[in-house]
């Protein structure tokens, strides 16, 4: 049938069978569809690996930047609409710190700083790459995450602290506003162009039954970063007590400061976290697509909200399966329905799942 | 012995004099927001010693504990706890001066497991006291049998418990309990006054808000009467229980 | 295909787009594949610094585009080149003309009027009376003003209005991408005449004129959105003949433009189109993509009797709006450019199977459909798929899978 | 403790005094602008047509959210889903069919206008419907998170290929796909007036009008007249959700904002009362969307991005989530100072100082300031950019508010959900007169209650 | 659906039944057991929280329903109104099964119940909690509260059942209160809510959950007085409640439940005698 056994409770169970059944027999024919066009050729296996790895690549950079936002709308118990925002800054401060490195010397100082606005400079004319310029990559990657956390700390200071107490939808209507700001504030600075950020990287063809399957150095290096980020979480918060000090204040801010927890340390270390991963997976999201523009967060942003409530808010390993699934969904749904509905395709999956399952697939197993 | 009604609940008894306070409030004024709730309360607990208050609904003795603890707009008054002037000091650093404290609602992590409030209740330490919550677990068996289950999903009376045994992990001075036998079952009720007695006779004092007060009055050392905010009796628990207008408006004759 | 490898796909592919949306796509694309196919892209792609922005030298691609082919072109292009020290993009000479066209028709109609305006711009632009192109602005701007019959000879073409508003005459270039030097060079050039070169429709038979007045001109074009690239360039030659004028003054005349941003989005544009009109401007340079044109010319223009001269709006829908004969354009209509592209693709590149990727509004949709009809009646060539994409994504991965795999999938 | 604390206490005319006053400042300030513009007298009434329009269509735009939000606690951010299905359907039913030739891609089925903006809010009740019966069950902020996600499905449906032309009924529709819908159908207000059969009146008071705009007034005419009409709309919307809130109805709507077991426990039906609410005011969104993109004379998919959804959160939220005189405010404000206010703010300046050479880009403008600390490019860039920075401004506002009066301009206004003042009766029952049901209209609820201890009925 | 959609028009007209039993609008119960309950089970994961209760209500009686913490009382109260959906058994109601239904389906068929840990609706003021509970109220149907006209039905209507909030205010002694937003009671003010906000429902049968637990003595003892007059008019209260001595003084008839059991039933007497409740519960200390 495809749906695990799961024990249901209370009302979720009426619905939940007849669901699951339509799922089952969705699935089914999906894979039948599938299975069909292989046979007769009109899909062909390389199709489907290509597909699988775009996906996979874009499930990494949600899953990525989703445990940012899955810790702090569980801990600050709200969802934070900038979140998408944070992403894009990190890009722009990571790309200006690449931009710099790689291109000194050869183009004007505030070209470089502004990432190329305007046309001025390209990255593919400086040449940047992970292979070409790893100095400069490296150094973009660590800024990044630098850069965001201090943003995030900083306006978390002035803009959420103050309104903590207020309930979880002011602080939403709170970060749709800081959003706005960001963003447009971005725009104003670095421009609304879309500009390219590297030069095409050497990539491999892995020959796959029917055709070529590329693989780029991008895509390793963002295989292995974000991999290694996702493990050292998971590690940081298994082996200390600030795992169980966030589920705490999760749960409940009063008694966890009741019983001597400092929340606002916690808090704080929430965003480093949250914020480092963000801005991390800004920067490698443009390292891998190539492309910058002042919108790239946001538009990322529904989707990682898919995966994180797919996944379970609070769980990191929620916001890493929901990511996965979401990419994957929003790559290989062209397979079955045109392109145009790709998008469409990782919301109506995520909205069935808060149907199925409302508390996603990894409720109550949380960042530990 | 009768108290007047009239007479400041803290003049009598040579209270002021005593050495041995370890936590004094004096005219503490709180409440809400810009909403004054408690006005010019008195009260202390000496080392060792078991203080209830009893009052009306909404006489503001709940506000009372909470201002202790921090968590209240103060608007006045200042309070000490072993000569140290924990006035306006936040929660989580109250519990390391020596307080703990179990809440009248939402007293637990409910999705957190048994066991993990347990552990949540020596957070400060660096190492979970095994010791402690074996002790806990001595005490409320409960607990033990239901450690992995999520503390939400537990019954009213079993939160309560595991509230208590969380609070008590930290082995504190003073206790602050709000309403500790709210919602439990009659043998339970009596097992807990007995664990209170006896977490006091280890020398925890004890500060307790009860609705059951004749039960919490006559085993109590002291108590305090509280409404409209305000401190109106003050005297032993076994004098409040005789006294006859104390029994008549607060204790349903 | 997983690119290239296997066979199934088609050998060509035309990409209809801009260039904000243009650089994800082919970056894409280039990591999809090893760039085997031919690739034709139209006007919407040629900007020089695609190759820089994608880091690839994009030597499978060609383009079209309505050429600069007018008798004055290479004035503008010094224009252009001395006022801003660059070379002019495309859609610039149209630009130009658009606005030089009003300018004249102003000034031939005497008044802030749009009706007054759109009596005289067939008049100043088809052929009769005195020659005028972008060197002897002035010279004609006084003779309008003093109610001579002119003839524009413009940069992009002879600008003649046919019947409908359009260009009766067009000029398509062939071009490449010139990666060393962020340029795109022409590498050849098609003319078509219509039915009458000359143009038809109504126009006034005389001209008041009148000296010593300010002439109100609108800019509506896009500064920031998804065609910022093509767009400021657009809108600095938009603005030469106005400086020309006020530098000059002939006839006491000056010029009196106001700019505004459509931000490539209907709603943006029909805000702005409001502000405008409220400003009192007669005639509009703009706007620029046809699906802005087209809402900004029903909400703003055709109402309030403003004229507007669009310089690159090419969808084949303006050309049927019920205009009162208010919309003009200095580009033509993709009706031909389609058919160029058909031809290049077929007889140029000599592919013979084609996908075609396209821009999701009125200018993508109409010139892939056009193209598609062409190549397959007149060149026997097959269209695979033709696949929309929508601007602004961040990754178009599975579109080009899409546009690379066989047939009708 | 006062239920309620409020400028309108304080204005002469209550809720309406406001309103108006509202208003009039800022029909005074864009005229003001107009004058230093050196508009017309033609100018300067398109430019308040303008006005009018934008504040209408906010106005009713946040009056409808308030209902989801502000009564039923449904926190819905989905808005132009709703308003875009009101309108594409609308011009689905009333578009005319199909003529090959015309600058129309497809055509409609051709029923008259009113047919299709009824099956345009009927069409946004449905998909109300639909994203309401599994979605009402979750949590405020999943339930956002789902209504953004139809949004956006509703967009890209829109946008597709496979729905750009179909057949109905034998003629060739469609939605067009990206490059969206000509509105071809007859003028809003010539339908409407030729339906009440005084178009030709209508035609006559337009030439009338002459006098005051010599050349081509109907346009101008029609901007004002579209304007008012909004305006009527807007009061309808006013009293029909006041009515809603302030009566039973309402009462058990705020419960379940409130708590939704507890009213569920308490006997009512909350699903069908959040269905119906949710209903409601997706209907009166779709509506709000066909008034706006009504007479623009085409409409695009992308015109609904869910920035749009955003700035009507804005304007409620400056009114006053909650109120339904907060509601109208809002919009007003928001349509006058933040949505419409740079572009003349931009506008002045360079009236006021042509000639300004702006730096191309932020590296040119930022560049002097750090160098030589000239801070005049990056002041003109600044204003030069007036327009991106305008969504800055609204962010500011927005946290600003959150943080200063999240209750929004009105200040904590709680309408009393019932239809009657709830003060203690006096012992002998003063006989009711049933009050005038069209009274309702001025109050706007719950008049306080301790003022009010005299009498049983306070309309 | 229910019948909610059909107002009835008596709601309001029995205001006037003499002083303090005026929430009476005829109890209609016909049966001797208004409530049956058999072999109703729930499990949650691996817990079984009710495990095959049975047990019946007799009419007009005050029955308790006591047992240890976790036995499952506060459970067996949701599954007999709604709010979970039970695993078996069945839930009759005046002759009528109401297994599975709905809360607010239950409670439209007369059954109420006050939640243990009391639920205010905390932004609407203590009146307009008040107001909302009576059922099937004419202006709940959209379209009667904003027709012109109509809504004056509506209006006479309000103002009939504003009266008798005001008469339930006074009794419960929140009438001082009636203004404040319920979100600012202390415990005991909002049990008293609670229960006031039950009462004005007009059910047949209450189901009181703790309702006495943080409740000041000297109110205790006022309500359970006014318990009494309810019963004799006719309403039925099964009540969970920890105090032994309330439960003993008050009830006539008593059911013990124990690891989701009925360990025994019978009155007071019976049970406080009676060896497994000893060893159970009541620990010996009554
Ligand atoms: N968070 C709050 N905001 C505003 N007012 C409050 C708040 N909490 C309590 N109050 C008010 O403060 C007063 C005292 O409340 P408190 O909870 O201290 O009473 P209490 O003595 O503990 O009563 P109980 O025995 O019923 O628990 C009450 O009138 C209550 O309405
Ligand atoms: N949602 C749930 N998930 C898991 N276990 C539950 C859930 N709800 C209740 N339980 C368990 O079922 C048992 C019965 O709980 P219930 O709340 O009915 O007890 P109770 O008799 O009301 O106790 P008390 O007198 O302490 O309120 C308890 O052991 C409790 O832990
Ligand atoms: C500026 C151009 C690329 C616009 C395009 N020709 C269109 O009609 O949309
Ligand atoms: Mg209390
Ligand atoms: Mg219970």
């Amino acid at each position: 049938m495809g749906i695990a056994e799961t024990y249901s409770r209370g009302r979720e169970f009426a619905i939940e069978r007849p669901f699951a059944l339509v799922l089952g027999v969705i699935a089914a024919y999906l894979l039948g569809d599938l299975l069909l066009g292989l046979a007769t050729g009109q899909t062909q296996f390389a199709d489907i690996g290509s597909l699988a790895w775009d996906g996979l690549m874009r499930g990494l950079v949600i899953g990525l930047a989703g445990i940012g936002l899955s810790m702090t709308y569980s801990i600050l118990n709200f969802a934070n609409f900038s979140h998408g925002d944070y992403i894009t800054a990190g890009a722009f401060s990571g790309w200006s710190t690449t931009y710099l490195l790689a291109g000194l010397g050869r183009a004007d100082i505030g070209a470089l700083m502004l990432v190329g606005a305007g046309g001025s400079v390209y990255g593919g004319t400086l040449g940047i790459g992970m292979l070409s310029t790893p100095l400069a990559v490296i150094a973009g990657i660590v800024v990044a995450g630098g850069f965001t956390i201090l943003l995030s700390l900083a306006v978390d200071r002035t803009i959420f602290k103050p309104i903590r107490d207020e309930g979880g939808i002011t602080l939403l209507i709170t970060s749709i506003g800081v959003a706005f700001a960001l963003r447009y504030l971005m725009q104003f600075v670095f421009g609304s162009d879309v500009r390219g950020t590297t030069a095409q990287p050497p990539s491999v063809g892995l020959y796959l039954v029917d055709g070529t399957v590329f693989i780029d150095a991008h895509d390793i290096t963002l295989l292995v970063i974000a991999s290694g980020l996702m493990l050292g979480v998971h590690l940081l918060l298994q082996r200390t007590k600030l795992g169980k000090a966030m589920r705490a204040m999760a749960d409940n801010e009063d008694l966890a400061r009741i019983t001597g927890i400092p929340t606002e340390r916690v808090v704080r270390s929430t965003w480093i976290i949250g914020g480092g991963l963000t801005g991390i997976a800004g920067y490698m999201f443009i390292l891998w697509k190539g492309t910058l523009g002042f919108n790239d967060g946001w538009l990322l942003l529904l989707l990682i909200f898919a995966a994180v409530i797919l996944g379970g808010i609070g769980s990191i390993y929620g916001a890493i399966t929901g990511g996965l699934v979401i990419g994957l969904t929003a790559s290989m749904s062209v397979l079955w329905i045109p392109s145009a509905f790709a998008r469409a395709a990782a919301f109506v999956v995520m909205i069935v799942i808060l149907l199925v399952k409302p508390s996603g697939l990894f409720s109550g197993r949380s960042t530990a | 012995m009768s108290v007047d009604a009239n007479r400041n609940a803290t003049s009598g008894a040579g209270i002021e004099d005593r050495s041995d306070v370890l936590l004094r409030v004096r005219g503490l004024d709180a409440g809400y927001g810009d909403l004054q709730i408690l006005t010019d309360v008195d009260m202390d607990v000496f080392d060792g010693e078991y203080v209830t208050i009893v009052g009306p609904n909404g006489a503001g003795k709940s506000t009372t504990m909470k201002s202790v603890f921090g968590l209240t707009a103060l608007m006045g008054g200042d309070i000490q706890f072993k000569d140290e002037d924990i006035t306006g000091r936040k929660p989580e650093n109250i519990i390391h001066v020596g307080v703990g404290y179990v809440p009248q609602n939402d007293n637990i992590f409910s999705a957190l497991t048994v066991e993990e409030n347990l552990e949540m209740g020596a957070y400060i330490l660096d190492d979970v006291p095994q010791d402690a919550i074996r002790a806990v677990y001595d005490r409320f068996p409960i607990l033990e049998e239901r450690k992995h289950q999520k503390a939400g999903t537990m019954s009213g009376g079993q939160q309560q418990m595991l509230a208590m045994g969380r609070a008590l992990m930290l082995d504190p001075d003073l206790l602050l309990l709000d309403e500790p036998s709210a919602g439990l079952a009659p043998d339970l009720v009596e097992e807990m006054f007995d664990k209170i007695d006896e977490i006091n006779e280890a020398g925890t004092a004890i500060l307790m808000v009860e609705q059951n007060a004749k039960e919490a009055l006559r085993r109590c050392d002291r108590g305090y009467v509280l409404a409209n905010g305000q401190n109106r009796y003050m005297d032993t628990g076994t004098a409040l229980l005789e006294d006859e207008q104390v029994r008549q408006d607060f204790l349903g004759g | 295909i997983g690119g290239g490898g296997g066979g199934g796909g088609p050998d060509g592919l035309v990409v209809i787009g801009y260039p904000e949306s243009g650089i994800q796509l082919f970056r894409d694309y280039y990591s999809a594949s090893d760039g085997s196919e031919e690739i034709l892209v139209p006007d919407g792609l040629r900007s020089g610094s695609m190759p820089g922005q994608v880091g690839n030298d994009m030597e499978n691609v060609t383009g079209t585009a309505p050429a600069a082919g007018g008798p004055n072109q290479e004035t503008f292009n010094q224009l252009f080149q001395d006022e801003y020290g660059a070379a002019p993009g495309v859609f610039t000479s149209q630009c130009y003309d658009s606005v030089a066209v009003q300018l004249l028709a102003n000034a031939a109609a005497g008044e802030n009027s749009g009706p007054a305006v759109k009596d005289q711009m067939r008049r100043m632009a088809n052929p009769g009376g005195m020659t005028v192109g972008p060197d002897n602005l002035i010279e004609g701007m006084e003779a309008a003003a003093n109610g001579d019959d002119i003839s524009y000879e413009g940069a992009s073409s002879s600008v003649n209005f046919d019947e409908k508003g359009d260009p009766a005459e067009a000029a398509y270039s062939i071009w490449e991408f010139d990666a060393e030097n962020n340029a795109t060079t022409g590498v050849d050039k098609q003319s078509f005449a219509g039915e009458n070169p000359d143009g038809a429709g109504p126009m006034a038979d005389s001209g008041p004129g009148g000296s010593d007045r300010e002439i109100s001109v609108g800019i509506l074009l896009p500064e920031t959105g998804d065609l910022a690239a093509v767009g400021q360039p657009m809108i600095q030659a938009a603005q030469i003949p106005v400086k020309q004028v006020n530098e000059a003054n002939p006839a006491g005349i000056s010029v009196n433009a106001q700019i505004e941003d459509t931000q490539t989005s209907p709603d943006a544009g029909v805000s702005a189109a409001q502000s405008l009109v409220s400003a009192g401007v007669p005639s509009v340079c703009g706007s620029a993509s046809s699906g802005v044109n087209v809402p900004v010319s029903q909400q703003a223009f055709i109402p309030n009797e403003v004229v507007g001269c669009s310089p690159s709006s090419t969808a084949l829908s303006v050309s049927n709006l019920e205009d009162n004969d208010f919309i003009f354009r200095t580009a033509p209509s993709d009706f031909l450019q389609g058919r160029v592209m058909a031809q290049v693709m077929a007889e140029r590149l000599e592919v013979s199977t084609v996908s075609t990727l396209f821009v999701n509004n009125d200018y993508g949709q109409q010139l892939s459909e056009r193209f598609s009809n062409v190549f397959s009646d007149q060149f026997d060539g097959e269209v695979y798929n033709q696949v929309a994409f929508n601007i602004g994504e961040s990754s178009y991965s599975s579109v080009i899978e899409t546009a690379l795999s066989g047939p009708d999938n | 403790m006062s239920v309620r604390d409020d400028i309108a206490a304080r204005m002469p005319g209550g809720d309406a005094g406001l309103i108006l006053a509202v208003l009039a400042t800022a029909y005074l300030l864009y005229v003001l602008a107009g004058v230093v513009l050196g508009y017309d007298l033609r100018g300067q009434l398109n430019s308040l047509a303008t006005l009018t329009f934008y504040i209408g269509v906010f106005a009713m735009l946040s009056l409808a959210l308030n209902l989801h939000w502000g009564y039923t606690g449904l926190f819905n951010i989905g808005i132009v889903g709703f308003m875009a299905v009101g309108v594409y359907v609308m011009a689905l039913v009333s578009k005319p069919t199909f003529v090959a030739g015309g600058a129309a891609q497809v055509g409609g089925l051709g029923l008259p206008l009113w047919v299709g903006i009824i099956a345009g809010m009927v069409a946004a009740a449905v998909l109300g419907f639909v994203v309401a019966l599994p979605a009402l069950r979750l949590r405020a902020d999943y339930l956002a998170i789902v209504t953004i996600a139809m949004s956006e499905i509703v967009r890209f449906s829109f946008l597709s290929g496979d729905l750009q032309q179909f057949q109905l009924f034998g003629s060739k529709v469609g939605f067009g796909g990206g490059s969206g819908l000509i509105l071809d159908f007859v003028p809003p207000l010539e339908a409407l007036f030729q339906s009440v059969g005084l178009w030709g009146v209508y035609l006559g008071f337009v030439d009338a009008t002459k006098v005051i705009v010599p050349t081509n007034p109907k346009p101008v005419v029609d901007g004002l007249v579209y304007g008012l009409l909004l305006l009527t709309f807007v009061t309808v919307f006013f009293w029909l959700l006041k009515r809603t809130g302030e009566s039973p109805f309402g009462r058990v709507l705020k419960a379940i904002r409130e708590d939704e077991d507890v009213a569920n426990a308490l006997g009512k039906d909350t699903d069908r009362f959040k269905i119906k609410s949710f209903m409601l005011g997706c209907a009166l969104m779709g509506l709000a969307g066909i008034l706006w993109l009504m007479p623009q004379g085409a409409v695009t998919p992308n015109f609904f991005r869910p920035r749009v959804t955003f700035f009507v959160w804005i304007a409620l939220i400056i009114g006053g989530a909650g109120s339904n005189t907060g509601s109208v405010l809002g919009g007003a404000t928001f349509a006058a100072l933040l949505y419409q206010g740079p572009r003349y703010f931009q506008n002045l300046v360079t009236t006021v100082l042509p000639n300004l050479d702006s730096p191309p880009g932020f590296g040119q403008a930022i560049g002097p300031l750090i160098s030589q600390l000239d801070p005049v490019p990056f002041l003109l860039y600044t204003i030069d950019s007036i327009r991106q920075l305008q969504l800055v401004v609204m962010g500011l506002v927005l946290i600003w508010l959150m943080h200063n009066r999240p209750e929004g301009l009105l200040g904590h206004r709680k309408e009393t959900a019932s239809v009657i003042s709830l003060s203690r009766p006096k012992a002998a029952a003063a006989a009711t007169d049933g009050g005038s049901a069209d009274g309702d209209v001025q109050t706007d609820g719950g008049v306080d209650v301790a003022d009010n201890n005299g009498g049983v009925d306070d309309e | 659906m229910s019948d909610a959609s059909q107002p009835v028009d008596d709601v309001a007209t029995k205001v006037d039944e003499g002083a303090l039993g005026s929430f009476a609008s005829g109890v209609q119960t016909t049966e001797e057991y208004p409530l049956r309950v058999e072999g109703l089970r729930k499990s949650f994961g691996g817990i079984t929280a009710v495990d095959g209760a049975t047990f019946q209500v007799e009419s007009g009686s005050l029955t308790g329903l006591i047992g240890p913490n976790g036995a499952g009382k506060s459970t067996t109260f949701n599954l007999i109104t709604g709010m979970i959906k039970p695993d078996a058994g069945t839930v009759t109601f005046n002759g009528e099964d109401i297994t599975g239904l709905d809360p607010h389906e239950v409670a439209n068929r007369g059954m109420v119940r006050t939640f243990q840990i009391a639920r205010e609706l905390s932004e609407m003021t203590v009146l307009e909690n008040m107001m909302l509970a009576p059922q099937r109220q004419r202006g709940e149907e959209l379209w009667r509260s904003v027709l012109p006209g109509v809504r004056n039905d509506v209006r006479e209507q309000e103002e009939e059942l504003l009266e008798r909030v005001w008469e339930v205010l006074d009794f419960f002694d929140i009438d001082h209160i009636a203004e404040e937003y319920a979100g600012n009671l202390s415990g005991g003010q909002r049990k008293l809510l609670e229960m006031a906000r039950a009462l004005l429902t007009d059910p047949d049968m209450l189901l009181l959950d703790e309702p006495f637990a943080g409740v000041n003595p000297t109110l205790e003892k006022k309500l359970l007085e006014h318990i009494h007059e309810l019963r004799e008019q006719g309403y039925t209260f099964l009540l969970v409640e920890h105090d032994m001595d309330l439960i003993m003084n008050n009830c006539e008839h008593v059911i013990v439940l124990h690891q989701g059991r009925v360990l025994t039933e019978g009155t007071p007497d019976d049970i406080r005698s009676n060896e497994e409740v000893i060893e159970a519960y009541l620990g010996g200390n009554v």
